[in-house]
């Protein structure tokens, strides 16, 4: 057992570091257009899927090698594009995917010329208000209907991956993991507000749409077990505890900058205090992390892990978040301002708002994670075997 | 020892709730945040002509004699409604300012205007630099002769924007954090030397950064005795937390009722999502934070109306280290029970947790309410 | 809505402060010896049993001097010596018994010359091993047999309050509600150590008890309802708030008395907070127990804040016991010694052991008084209706 | 990066384990706790015998040359037995003192006999007014001539009634809190002044409050350098920390699994209590409590075979905050879940949650720890 790092990994990390340093340069300017960069910087380096099996376009790198990749591209903020594609439909088409399917939608990905969107709210146990889409035979084929209420960047994508419900199964089954083309009729894409006022995600309807023959991934009905593997047992990214030591180095900036009195928030005892637990939270995730990278070496059963893993990180995600929005007192309060046309920009310090913006959209990432309870109720009975 | 109310307390408190069912519905409130300013000057006249503009002043000074308990049942309804009218800026913070420092020539110039609803009021107390200190001020206002000069910055004034009247704490002496050596002052919005940024809030109201340069105020803008503004100001602090905390119970009653309603009827692959028994308990938890709120509620309400003083202070920041725990608890749970529509602009859930969010942070937050509690 | 007392009611007040003073000195010695003289003072005066309906000996109190009478002898600490006669069986015996049973047991409990203990973990989601009585019809009349695993005082009782189960009858159902003479052949008492390695309670056998003919109270199979009924439904004593308050007090003492370098354990700020935490917790009990005098004075069911009630003061007690033991730091190690013959009382500041000793009788009474899980099923039912 | 155990380090886990199960039943250990010395003298010479009494020692004195790794495997399956044998106090802390600070003389005294299991150790910090902070020392060693004469007082010492050398800390110069000018001392429990009260502890262990009067100790009993204690007393109770830490972990395993077969097995009203779904999402708790505790344990001790220095000491800290977190956790539910008999003497239970709650105490609670963790 050890920390340490050989000397080649050591060398992998140096290299990875100047790459990063490069192609997503630390005072980055908007995400997205960093994002464009480092997308295209990871396609010409073929750094952009690396994780997939070497035959479709991935590194082979090793395990070790994978965990430094996605700690240190995590610790700077570098985001490519396209996550899903890269991250679910990608390795879910590798593992799953027919040929010809394979060869219709990787090469894509792997160049970053398509873009992905998933909406699979019924593994998650996600309420109802997530939507369904019904499959129906028509003319020999299969024509889709229904409506999500909540997809993540739809309106960016090309394909969207989904479960659709054969029409004549009873409630919650019969369903199939399908891919719908977003650019065909009957498919409608319409914003949908999120608490600040902001885009959130889209709502997405589709009305008599065809399905393309080779819409279907894996068998008929057995959609939904696919779809839980897709969201539960896909590639592991190790990057939760670089991004809430991301978060926490913002707040502890914040605090710092807070006055309260005559001193800085950072150092009022009970503000101290938590900042502590939530490094040492931090710290327990960084520990879980590297149990699994164990476990997965070792070549032992790591859902257990990873369950307790991304519990963890969503809590303490949302604790940083609300905390963000405490540290500001007052500042919290300063809207966004879609009302008064002679303003121009946002009142208060400029960290002011993007606290409160970044308090929910991490509370809505969490919320389109799963729940808690779905997900301790799957420990109950995978792991305790209740 | 009597915990039931007057018959004028139950009428007040029926005609607000009324009012807020059949006139306050969602829509028509969204519909009223979205116009620039903010709140409709409609309903604020309504308020005037129920008597409600008036309920906590005292029958001598032309009201009707109410006191912290009216206030609380009040904002209890409103807070129901999520409605944004200023009731608190204009009648509690302002308006209380004058009711309990004012002189009668103060109260015959301003209270009148305030109860008909022709005057809009606002609280200027809070600085960049002082978080929830009332006493850390760097306005300053000086003798200058027969008048006072005033300049500084005042951080999100609520109802800034429509304020005619503003209340402004300002050093008259003392350091920066001094107890002593605060003053209120009566300051016309429209004074020269005024400049405002006005925005909306996170909740749908509105607010205004003020900037302060030389204002020229007469001398009888002085609001009580000169140096000691700080007790007032205390004063009108805690009735305006009784006043939000209030509208919080009412966010809370809301939210844990709707979640029950919703996870009974919703179904889940063919089964109501409230079967879950986790989800149960965790509506059981959010009915008891409403529970615990609201006899905080009623306590800090009595104790206020005994008199104000240490018990009375305690009282309510008990109560708000609650609302701050109990609203965070309830909102939180609210918007997950939802789902991802509860973090929508669609639904009305997101809205009352942010509101309950905004009502933890306005006149301090748990910590330093906790603070505070544990030191008196 | 007025907290101020009436004239009359300060001259109650002012009254018992008095009598408690002269017949339960602030510096009591053992509280045993305590509750003698302090019963014996009741019973001469008329006050043991204040709420019991005035024709059996209660005294006609109003509900505000209840309310008064409860807060200020928890707030004195005072203890009868027969709670459960008092607050419990009383009750039960005056509203459900029949005249028999009535002249045959209350004159005893008012008296205080019998004592009585309880055994319904049925009716309180107590687990298994609580244990169980069964029924059975011999000879004409009813043999009780079973055990009783953790009955609270039994050994210094003469009755038991317990559930019997018919024999023939499904598990979980058939209870009838019965007191048992614990003076009668056939019953065994045998002492259980709790944690600290002291008597905790009693473990109660029946072997072939032969229930009195007057033995059962209420119906045949309707026991359980009726327990459910004497557990919630009986009268509420405004006891918790003020024993929060006494313990708090007596942790405020604990750590201005405790050492932590160059000042207090008190103001340590994170002590300092959960002082203040749990005094705000404390405020919060005192407001619901107000909220429950008014809605009794108003005849509006009270069974919701009830539960509330004792859901937040077994949680806020825990804490407290808890922090007792947290508090001594290093003198919470010391132990009761029933090995080393040749120590004489414990070791440490003396009121550290006792920190540790009540902080698992705390936790035990917590469980003994049912579990939280239970309380809310029953709140989700009764007050949300699911 | 490599996260796999040594062959050695399996097989030394596996022999303990196997100890643990076959040879240490909860009534054997019963028995144990009851009689006078509170442990077993037979079982002590087996782990002699066995090599774990040197598995952490160098073999350049005589051990096996393992490490933090070594320690925390073992402690963890001690832990799942609720071993009460001292190997913390006489192994790890004065052991560990002699190892990090002992002169070739020294070890040469003392470390055979502590790994052929003919020597017992203690080690004497704490003080009654100090409560965590290692430095606040009152005991003193003043050199007279060519010896050392001690005088002070040492609160709870573990393993203070069987030990032969007490390692103590005292002040030779400084203040009474700083951090310059604490020495370690070997002293032979035999010497002429030291007077000792013992007791059982709450967890069944033996400990002792020891007074020092004039007690004349050799030039050759400052251990490492005089005035330089400290850092020496922070690595050897890291050390400790390391080791309780790793036991709480085992404790914890123990009681999860067991409360998890507890509510599968006992039924109420017909059914196992473990198909309440409450239940079931507590015990999912109980279980990640468990994991992080483990996983913080990992690499807790990766930084001290790393090398001690701040990046160890801050693993440790955050180690001991999860550890007195998790074990609240998962002992008070275990215990709850398990009813009232988890109260009794009678059930193991209940005697893990007493152990988890001295490992919260012992070389600081979640306080301490968590601002130490801060502040590194």
């Amino acid at each position: 057992m050890r920390l340490e790092l050989t000397r080649d990994e050591q060398q992998f990390l140096d290299d990875i570091r100047g790459f990063i340093r490069v192609y997503w340069p630390q005072p980055a300017g908007a995400v997205q257009a960093g994002a464009q960069r480092w997308t295209r910087a990871l396609v010409a380096r073929g750094w952009l899927v690396p994780h997939w099996p070497e035959r479709f376009g991935g590194t082979g790198w090793d395990l070790v090698r994978q965990y430094l990749w996605d700690r240190e591209t995590a610790l700077a903020g570098a985001e490519v594009l396209d996550p899903i594609g890269v991250d679910l439909a990608g390795p879910l088409l590798c593992a799953y995917g027919t040929s010809a399917q394979q060869s219709d939608w990787l090469p894509a990905i792997r160049a970053a010329t398509a873009r992905w969107c998933l909406a699979l709210g019924e593994v998650l146990g996600r309420g109802p208000e997530d939507g369904e889409i019904v499959a129906r035979t028509v003319r020999g084929g299969l024509r889709l209907g229904g409506v999500k209420r909540l997809v993540l960047q739809a309106a960016a994508s090309d394909h969207m991956l989904c479960l659709a419900r054969d029409g004549t199964a009873a409630a919650g089954s019969g369903y199939a993991l399908v891919v719908v083309n977003l650019h065909q009729p009957g498919v409608t894409i319409e914003p949908v507000r999120g608490l600040d006022g902001r885009h959130l995600a889209d709502r997405v309807t589709l009305e008599g749409v065809v399905l393309a023959p080779q819409g279907r991934i894996g068998p008929a009905r057995g959609g939904l077990a696919l779809a839980a593997t897709v969201v539960e047992g896909g590639r592991f990214a190790f990057a939760g505890a670089a991004r809430l030591e991301v978060a926490l180095r913002g707040l502890r900036r914040l605090a710092a900058q807070v006055v309260d009195g005559d001193r800085a928030l950072a150092d009022d005892a009970d503000f101290a205090r938590k900042l502590a637990d939530l490094a040492q939270g931090t710290a327990a995730v960084e520990a879980l992390e590297l149990r699994v990278l164990g476990a997965l070496q070792a070549g032992q059963p790591v859902a257990a892990l990873r369950a307790a893993l991304r519990l963890r990180t969503s809590e303490l995600g949302a604790r940083l978040a609300d905390l963000q929005v405490e540290a500001l007192g007052y500042y919290a309060l300063p809207g966004p301002d879609p009302v008064l046309a002679h303003n121009e920009g946002t009142v208060g310090p400029d960290y002011a708002f993007a606290a409160l913006q970044g308090m929910l959209a991490g509370r809505f990432r969490a919320l389109v994670e799963g729940s808690g309870e779905e997900q301790k109720s799957r420990i109950a009975k995978s792991v305790l075997g209740f | 020892m009597d915990f039931s109310f007057s018959e004028e307390q139950t009428l007040l408190r029926d005609s607000v709730e009324r009012f807020v069912q059949n006139d306050y519905a969602f829509e028509a409130r969204q519909k009223i945040v979205r116009q620039e300013q903010g709140f409709s000057s409609e309903n604020w006249k309504t308020f005037a002509e129920l008597g409600w503009l008036g309920v906590s002043f005292p029958e001598s000074d032309g009201g009707f004699g109410g006191g912290a308990i009216e206030t609380m049942l009040l904002m209890e309804q409103f807070g129901r409604g999520l409605v944004v009218e200023p009731y608190v800026p204009t009648v509690v913070l302002a308006g209380g300012a004058l009711k309990i420092a004012g002189s009668r020539a103060q109260k015959e110039r301003w209270l009148p205007g305030i109860m008909d609803g022709s005057v809009q009021g606002a609280l200027a107390y809070a600085e960049p630099q002082g978080r929830f200190n009332l006493a850390d001020l760097t306005t300053t206002a000086k003798r200058d002769g027969g008048s006072w000069v005033l300049n500084g910055y005042k951080a999100v004034v609520l109802n800034g924007p429509a304020a005619d009247l503003l209340v402004v704490s300002a050093r008259t002496g003392g350091g920066q954090r001094d107890t002593g050596g605060v003053s209120l002052f009566l300051v016309p919005a429209s004074a020269a030397g005024i400049s405002r940024r006005d925005y909306p809030t996170v909740d749908a109201l509105r607010a205004s950064e003020i900037t302060f340069d030389n204002v020229r105020l007469d001398a009888d803008a002085l609001l009580g005795r000169q140096g000691r503004g700080l007790a007032v100001l205390e004063q009108v602090v805690d009735e305006g937390i009784l006043a939000i905390g209030s509208e919080a119970v009412g966010c809370m009653e809301v939210l844990y009722k709707a979640t029950v309603e919703y996870c009974k009827t919703r179904e889940q692959f063919g089964q109501p999502i409230g079967k879950f028994q986790v989800l149960q308990h965790r509506m059981v938890d959010m009915f008891m934070e409403h529970e615990q709120a609201k006899s905080l509620m009623y306590m800090a309400a009595m104790r206020m109306d005994e008199g104000y003083g240490p018990e009375a202070q305690k009282a309510v920041s008990a109560f708000k280290v609650q609302v701050g725990k109990s609203g965070r608890f309830v909102g939180q749970n609210a918007v997950q029970l939802h789902g991802g529509m509860g973090m929508t602009d669609e639904l009305n859930i997101g809205h009352y947790f942010k509101r309950l969010t905004t009502v933890d942070t306005l006149f301090g937050n748990v910590d330093f309410h906790l603070k505070r509690f544990g030191a008196l």
